[in-house]
């Protein structure tokens, strides 16, 4: 089986992918904001920049603070590269379905929140306590919609879970459609995206993601912007996978390969697109207003698995 | 005599020993209790006299005399004794006023009747009837400790209650084996005496009979901090 | 001369002698003697019974089976602990003028009166003899109740003297009636009282007479046995009284009281084919239970914080008896043996405690562990087995009437269970700042002795893990002869 | 067999041991015998786990019901479950007790504890069981009160009393019901009972509780948070780590093995879920509100009882609508999070006690940065930390991660109802595994990382070899749990084939031993050991790369926008940590929370701000007051009868007599 390579190259490329997709994300809110926007590669210039230059500690730093980027990262990356892009049917796929693939983000973000209360600063502390709120209110909605989602091909194994709806003919499904507009909510929540948290902002009270990250410099931070892009490519592959699969191959044979990429990443640029749209258009909520939003994703959720079981299941 | 004289006779001793229930409960004064308490012992002895004699046990003889002596002579003296020695005020107490103490009285005899009344066939005994009479006796007893305030009252309610017992033991079961009659009879004097005793402990402790007076002293006993 | 002999009459001439002797200290040892020879014939005396299964005695005035025998043996071994703590425990009183020579030999010779009516009631064989005794028993105590003089003690005894009286008056004419309808049967003679006997004829008593007496009987002996709402002399006596005095009164003559109560409604039973009477003792059971657990939390005073627990367990006993099967009769006379045990050992340390605060008062006893673990954890320990907590005795007995009362009367177990639950708090949540915390200031150094309080905590550890065989066999045979049904399921 | 006897006789010993010895000499046979005894009970419950049951009848007891003694798969678990914490906090007591004056209380009643459990899970009669059952309660009691000079404590251990006796009542009844039906004591006739469908809920009903109140699954919670913390730390360890477990064991016993899976009504299973659910997030809202460390760590115990819970439910509606497989597979869940459970929380409470000991303080207000001056302390908690998180590659996150595919399993139920109510169930326990996440951020942030808050911790010193011992043990175990769940599974895979003879170990492994799939794994499968060894290549990757050659970091100070002298009181402490989700939260929570401002003269010129806030326990505050006011009341309406002269006494004889004799005669 020869898919092993053709695996981690497909964790590679998404890995690398990442950075152009943020640039992506930034230059297209420029144009809509009338800015000449950076170039697509500017993260890359950024990362290269931040890898060359050395490394600035606080004094009190411990061991946690300079071994949490390693974490974050390697999590992020081990995540991703469980994820099918290209190929349906990979071997790394079995490590984590989505509820393992979930909570190594989860580890990610455990050690980020450690590292911003490290330092001991003010900062840090709403950081963390903050994005681990969040990120809390979060898990019941991602949960429900994950369950909403096995309910077609009773698995939450992603393969399975493509295998299913490439083989059930295009229909529309109401749950799968509550179950889309919970999975965007906590996606956007999730990445410290608008209208959650501003990821380009350094006013002190809005901070969240960034608030945890102040402190790094270097390498370390080069780090941790990155796995934050490749969470954000990472969720739209994952929301790809469950909702849009098609164009996927199941074997590996190079003109498909050719076609699934090119869908794949077409998608993506489409996700990524609309997010930016969003971010455009769309106001940040004030603090206590974000519990309101995920309880609403909750709520959908719930919906869809309802709407399953009185629409479809007996349908 | 014939042995329904003898009833006649013994049942009339039972309606004197109701009687004299009652006037111990109707006493104002302290020595006209004692007295009736004494009169209460005569009828007893005599009551078992004349059982002895119509039922030919002659065991009982000698617990008419003892009751004699006992309830008709010793207690009474003592119990005098104890009111002149603490020169124990001359008026009984009630806790309640005497008509209605009459009327609860009148009740518990009806009552008592009402229960003996079912069981009295059973017995062939010449003198069954009297059964009924000693219950009343015996609750008309103890409704003389419950509505006197006096220590000393109380004890001659105690002993009307012991007295009434006797009468049944005598009246309504011709007497009970001697041995146990003896052992009841010692008893009840060591009883008097302990009462005796008391008596003076109380007296030089309190400086007064008064139950309530001793009640006091448990409750502030306890309650003090 | 007989093991019997002996047993009863040492504490008889005990008394007397007692009585004569001047110095507390002689006196204190001859008690204890008088005490040792007593349990050492009772053994002898419960050995031969164990071989012949029931003898009678001095021309059937004295019988002795199975559940009178470990009753006797029970009475004796409590009463020559209770003289063995009382030796220090006095000699403390009276270097703190509490007590003076004169009363010492009121006391020595009270005790072993008191002892003899005990033993008298439980070999009797004539229910006018167990009356005689019973109230011997209580007129002794009533002495020793008084013993300290004070007026609390004095109104104490009074109050004890006057409704216990009274309690026994209703008892006597109890008696009377059983006389009165069983002399028809057996003739006038002393037959006609003769428990053997009367057990034989029950069946020919005449029932409505028999339940009457039974009133009568259950409301006084009830009064002795300390069943609510007859109660109220109880916790002043044990509370007002020298310790070992309410040692004495809760371990054993309450017993004595219940065992009259018992005996009798056996008759009962026997004349009116119901089980009527059995109703009557729980619901007076119930309710003892219940007012005992409830007024265990207004306490003040320690002594009679444990003499509302006597009051409860009483009305356990009193339930289990009730309810008459075999499996709960054998409950109940395991309780009454580990109660006996435990409540005793209990008043010792409580005794000593009171001694090194200077108070009964519990608001002034603190810290005792700090104080002196001895008497802390004797106590702490001794209320969680009084508790009904395990391994010791009163949980194996409480689990088996538990399970009784499921077999006979499922729903009154709930009623139980609240009760237990609500008097095991009551004790502990005055017990634990006792035993617990920093000692008072004012803490006084006692010479104490707790070697009865181990022996009989001991023994209820040892009837909580396994019941020896013989033992065993006793409380069979007892509930055998309580209810004439063997013991199935089990 | 003989090995669990030993055991026991091990821990008794060391009671003997405890009691008459004296000096470091009592200290060391104390933990010697105890550390022996853990480890026998691990070598029997390995060994029962792979033989078949084997019983024994011991000459105690009651003259026609002597001790019946037996080691099935369940006993065994739970054997192996309390010999694994038991070992460790044998060794880590070593250490611990050293500083400890007077240790006859805790040498006779530490190891008598110890007994009782042994006993429970060893018990083939209702009566050993209870007679165990309750030893444990009250030694622990005594525990509890070990250190009874401060008020509180002698509070707690009164409160916890009373529920254990509470809690053991009800088992009594339980068992009594069973009893009846049974017509013996003995478990074996238990089980052949014949139950009518009443009487088995009424068993179950009763038995829930009690367990249910010994386990402190909310709102019978209430002693649990008071009578954990101020325990000594490893008795603490010990209560909240392997005594809530056996009252787990209890309930597995009474429910799936006495009353037996073929008598379960479906409710039952929903009362289970509901149970669990609710204490899981109620357990973890009071825990995030909490800054003495000890008693936070004692609001988990609640959750994690919670989520175990959710797996047996889970169990329990699946037997009960006949997929035997499936619900072994809830049970599975459910006893492996015990274990995990067993073994983080009682290292968490280990770790609390080497910081209790190094800084002498459980207030978190006052801690900070003890990851400079305890290192290894920092590490072992951080692991503890991680797995209570649910966290992959660690232990806890296996048995959450089983828990959530059984409830995936709902659309098998059926009844539409639960089909909705079971996913809810699952999404609550998201939520606490979440929330449980943020609240060891807290703990191991405001703990161990930032500045010191007092000097006190400034000064603390690592603590001695023993106690690292201690806690490296449940450390190692809580990584090999995690990382090999598919060896583990098959182990315990006894006790469903005992309980509901289904067998789970063919599916677990069905795909090679490095993937761990609940029931096929086309349907969902996890590989730590993968997910690890990914991690470690691509980590070791990246650091390879990014260091390649003797690269230098420079120390600088903190940024503070600027404003100079930062000082350690600015820092985010526990309570402004939690304090979004106090305020999301507060309709649950009604936390008591004032800010007190004085202005000398001018509204912008603040002298002094003062915060007070209080979280009072509901279970208190709504259940424990009113009761104890009620008994209170009616004590007094008794009393007041006492108060009465002698003449109202006679009185109430003569009532008595004449009620008599009215009614009977």
């Amino acid at each position: 089986m020869s898919s092993l390579p053709l695996q981690i190259a497909q964790a590679l490329l998404l890995v690398l992918l990442a950075p152009v997709a943020a640039g992506f994300v930034a230059s297209v809110k420029a144009r809509l904001q009338n800015r000449h926007g950076p170039g697509l590669l500017q993260p890359w210039r950024n990362l290269a920049k931040l890898f060359a230059k050395q490394v600035v500690l606080a004094e009190n730093a411990s061991w946690i603070f300079r071994f949490a980027p390693y974490v974050v990262f390697t999590a992020t990356v081990m995540a991703a590269s469980c994820v099918p892009a290209l190929l349906v049917d990979t071997p790394l796929s079995l490590t984590a379905d989505v509820i393992a693939l979930v909570s190594l983000l989860a580890l990610a973000r455990f050690f980020l929140a450690l590292a911003g209360m490290d330092i001991g600063t003010a900062f840090g502390g709403m950081g963390a306590s903050r994005e681990m709120t969040f990120s809390a209110l979060a898990e019941p909605a991602l949960l429900m919609s994950v369950f909403v989602l096995s309910l077609g091909a009773h698995s939450t194994n992603l393969t399975t879970m493509i295998q299913h709806t490439l083989n059930t003919p295009i229909m529309l499904q109401p749950s799968l459609a509550f179950a889309l507009a919970a999975m965007l909510m906590i996606a956007l929540a999730e990445n410290g995206r608008i209208p959650v948290d501003n990821p380009t902002t350094h006013l002190e009270l809005t901070m969240v993601h960034e608030a945890m990250i102040l402190e790094y410099s270097g390498r370390h931070l080069a780090l941790m912007e990155w796995a934050s892009m490749i969470k954000l490519t990472l969720f739209a592959t994952l929301i790809i996978d469950l909702f849009m699969p098609w164009g996927m191959v199941a074997g590996p044979d190079a003109a498909g390969l050719l076609l699934a990429l090119v869908a794949w990443v077409l998608k993506i640029f489409g996700l990524l697109l609309a997010l930016s749209l969003a971010e455009t258009y769309l106001a940040k909520l004030r603090l206590f207003e974000v519990p309101e939003f995920l309880s609403m994703a909750f709520v959908i959720a719930f919906l869809g698995l309802l709407s399953h079981y009185m629409l479809e299941v007996n349908a | 005599m014939n042995t329904a004289l003898i009833q006649q006779i013994i049942d009339g001793l039972a309606a004197l020993m109701l009687l004299v229930s009652f006037s111990l409960l109707a006493q104002h004064r302290m020595l006209s209790v004692l007295h009736w308490f004494a009169v209460q012992g005569w009828l007893l002895a005599i009551t078992s006299a004349f059982v002895a004699y119509g039922t030919g046990h002659h065991e009982l003889y000698v617990s008419a005399a003892m009751t004699l002596l006992l309830k008709g002579l010793l207690l009474p003296w003592l119990l005098w004794r104890v009111i002149k020695r603490l020169h124990v005020h001359r008026e009984v107490e009630p806790l309640v006023n005497l008509t209605l103490t009459m009327l609860i009285a009148l009740g518990i005899t009806l009552f008592s009747f009402h229960i003996i009344q079912p069981i009295e066939k059973i017995s062939q005994l010449l003198t069954r009837d009297s059964m009924a009479i000693a219950t009343a006796c015996v609750l008309l007893g103890m409704l003389m400790m419950i509505t006197r305030r006096k220590a000393i009252t109380q004890v001659v309610g105690f002993l009307a209650v012991e007295n009434a017992l006797f009468f049944a033991a005598i009246g309504s079961t011709n007497g009970m084996p001697l041995v146990v009659e003896i052992g009841i009879a010692f008893d009840v004097l060591i009883a008097a005496l302990i009462f005796g005793l008391f008596f003076f402990q109380i007296r030089t402790t309190f400086d007064s009979l008064e139950v309530d007076a001793m009640h006091a002293s448990l409750v502030e006993r306890e309650e003090e901090e | 001369m007989s093991p019997f002999l002996v047993t009863l009459m040492t504490p008889l001439i005990g008394g007397f002698v007692l009585a004569a002797v001047e110095d507390a200290r002689i006196a204190a040892r001859i008690n204890v003697a008088s005490g040792v020879i007593t349990f050492g014939a009772s053994l002898a005396l419960a050995v031969s019974v164990a071989q012949v299964g029931s003898l009678n005695a001095v021309g059937g005035w004295f019988f002795l089976d199975a559940f009178n025998v470990f009753l006797v043996a029970l009475t004796a071994f409590v009463g020559m602990t209770t003289a063995i703590f009382s030796g220090p425990y006095m000699r403390h009183e009276i270097a703190h003028g509490r007590m003076d020579a004169r009363r010492m030999r009121l006391y020595h010779s009270m005790f072993q009166l008191f002892q003899f009516g005990m033993l008298l009631g439980f070999t009797a064989n004539n229910i006018g003899v167990l009356w005689v005794s019973l109230e011997l028993a209580t007129l002794a105590t009533v002495l020793l109740v008084s013993l300290y003089r004070t007026p609390a003690s004095i109104a104490a005894a009074w109050k004890y003297f006057v409704l216990c009286g009274m309690g026994i008056a209703l008892a006597l004419f109890g008696t009377v009636m059983i006389f009165f309808t069983s002399s028809s049967v057996l003739g006038h003679g002393n037959e006609a009282l003769t428990w053997t006997l009367l057990m034989d004829e029950s069946s020919k008593l005449d029932p409505v007479v028999m339940m009457i007496a039974f009133c009568f009987l259950m409301v006084g002996y009830g009064t002795k046995v300390g069943l609510a709402p007859m109660h109220a002399w109880l916790p002043d006596a044990h509370g007002e009284g020298p310790t070992p005095v309410s040692a004495v009164l809760s371990g054993l003559l309450l017993n004595l009281a219940l065992y009259a109560l018992v005996r009798l409604k056996m008759l009962v039973d026997g004349a009116t084919g119901t089980d009527t009477a059995g109703h009557i003792m729980m619901s007076f059971g119930l309710l003892s239970l219940f007012v005992a657990a409830f007024s265990l939390h207004k306490q003040r005073d320690i002594k009679r914080l444990f003499s509302f627990s006597s009051i409860e367990h009483m009305g356990l006993m009193t339930f289990a008896f009730g309810i008459g099967t075999h499996l709960a009769s054998f409950a109940a006379l395991l309780h009454m043996t580990v109660h006996s045990l435990v409540k005793s050992g209990i008043f010792f340390t409580v005794g000593h405690a009171a001694q090194a605060m200077g108070t009964q008062k519990m608001t002034g006893i603190r810290g005792l562990i700090r104080h002196h673990p001895g008497i802390g954890w004797g106590l702490l320990v001794g209320t969680v087995a009084i508790a009904g907590f395990p391994p010791f005795g009163v949980f194996t007995s409480e689990f088996l009437l538990l399970t009784a009362t499921l077999d006979a009367h499922a729903w009154t177990c709930i009623l139980l269970l609240l009760g237990l639950l609500v008097a095991m708090t009551g004790l502990l949540r005055f017990v634990q700042p006792m035993a617990f915390g920093e000692p008072a200031s004012d803490a006084v150094a006692v010479r104490v002795n707790m070697l009865p309080v181990y022996v009989h905590l001991l023994l209820a550890l040892m009837l909580g893990l396994f019941i020896p065989g013989f033992l065993a066999g006793w409380y069979d045979q007892a509930a055998a002869l309580i209810v004439s049904a063997p013991l199935e399921g089990l | 067999m003989i090995l669990a006897l030993g055991a026991c006789i091990a821990a008794l010993l060391a009671a003997v041991g405890g009691g008459f010895l004296r000096g470091s000499l009592q200290r060391t046979a104390l933990c010697l015998l105890l550390g022996v005894s853990g480890l026998l009970a691990i070598v029997a419950g390995m060994a029962g786990l792979l033989e078949n049951p084997a019983t024994l009848t011991l000459p105690l007891g009651l003259p026609w019901l002597p001790m019946h003694v037996r080691i099935d798969a369940l006993a065994s678990f739970f054997l192996l479950v309390i010999g694994a914490l038991l070992t460790p906090v044998a060794v880590y007591s070593q250490g611990y007790l050293r500083h400890e004056r007077r240790l006859a209380a805790m040498g006779v009643f530490l190891p008598l504890f110890v007994l009782g459990m042994f006993g429970v899970v060893l018990a083939d009669d209702a009566f050993s069981f209870m007679l165990f059952w309750e030893l444990m309660s009250v030694s622990s009691y005594f525990l509890v009160t070990f250190e009874h000079e401060q008020p509180e404590n002698r509070k707690a251990g009164f409160i916890y009393l009373l529920m254990a006796h509470l809690a053991g009542l009800l088992i009594l009844g339980s068992f009594a019901v069973l009893y009846a039906a049974g017509g013996s004591f003995e478990f074996v006739s238990m089980r052949n009972a014949e139950l009518t469908p009443f009487w088995a809920s009424v068993a179950f009903l009763l038995a829930a509780l009690g367990f249910g109140t010994k386990a402190g699954v909310a709102p019978m919670h209430g002693w649990l948070p008071d009578a954990h913390p101020v325990a000594p730390s490893n008795v603490s360890a010990l209560m909240s780590g392997i005594m809530l477990k056996v009252a787990i064991f209890g309930f597995v016993r009474l429910a799936w093995d006495l009353i037996g899976t073929a008598n379960f009504q479906w409710w039952w299973g929903v009362l289970v879920l509901a149970a669990g659910s609710s204490s899981a997030v109620f357990g973890v809202l009071f825990a995030l509100q909490q800054h003495d460390l000890k008693r936070l760590l004692a609001y988990h115990s609640i959750e994690n009882v919670g989520i175990i819970l959710i797996g047996l439910g889970l169990s329990m509606l699946l037997a009960h609508f006949g997929h035997p497989l499936l619900a072994a597979l809830g049970l599975i869940a459910g006893l492996y999070h015990t274990i995990n459970h067993a073994l983080f929380k009682g290292l968490l409470f280990m770790g609390a006690g080497a910081v209790l000991h190094a800084s002498g303080t459980r207030d978190m207000e006052s801690m900070g940065g003890l990851i400079h001056r305890m290192p290894a302390t920092s590490l072992f908690f951080l692991v503890a930390s991680i797995s209570i998180s649910a966290l992959p590659p660690f232990n806890g996150f296996v048995s959450e991660w089983l828990t959530f595919q059984t409830a995936l399993m709902a659309p098998q139920l059926g009844a539409a109802l639960l089909t909705a109510i079971v996913p809810f169930s699952a999404a609550m326990l998201a939520l606490a595994g979440a929330l449980a996440a943020a609240c060891f951020v807290k703990v191991f942030g405001v703990v161990f990382l930032g500045h010191a808050r007092s000097e006190a911790v400034a000064g603390a010193r690592e603590v001695d070899g023993w106690m690292k011992l201690g806690m490296a043990i449940p450390a190692l175990c809580c990584l090999l749990l995690g990382l090999l769940p598919v060896l583990f599974v098959p182990l315990m895979d006894a006790i469903p084939r005992a309980l509901l003879d289904v067998s789970l170990a063919g599916h677990v492994h069905a795909h090679g031993w490095l993937w761990l799939s609940p029931v096929d794994v086309s349907r969902a499968s996890y590989s730590a050991p993968v997910a690890l060894a990914g991690m470690l290549a691509i980590g070791g990757l990246a650091f390879w790369w990014l260091h390649p050659k003797g690269t230098t970091v420079r120390r600088g100070p903190i940024w503070s926008c600027g404003t100079p002298n930062l000082n350690a009181r600015m820092q985010y402490n526990a309570t402004s940590f939690s304090q979004p989700l106090r305020r999301i939260f507060g309709g649950v929570l009604q936390p008591d929370e004032h800010v007190h401002m004085e202005y000398p003269a001018h509204k912008l010129l603040t002298k002094k701000v003062r915060h007070v806030l209080h979280v009072a326990d509901p279970a208190v505050r709504h259940l424990h007051r009113p009761i104890g006011d009620f008994v209170l009341n009616l004590a007094r309406i008794v009393q007041q009868e006492h108060q009465r002269g002698i003449h109202a006494y006679l009185a109430w004889t003569f009532a008595t007599v004449l009620l008599l004799l009215a009614v009977f005669a």
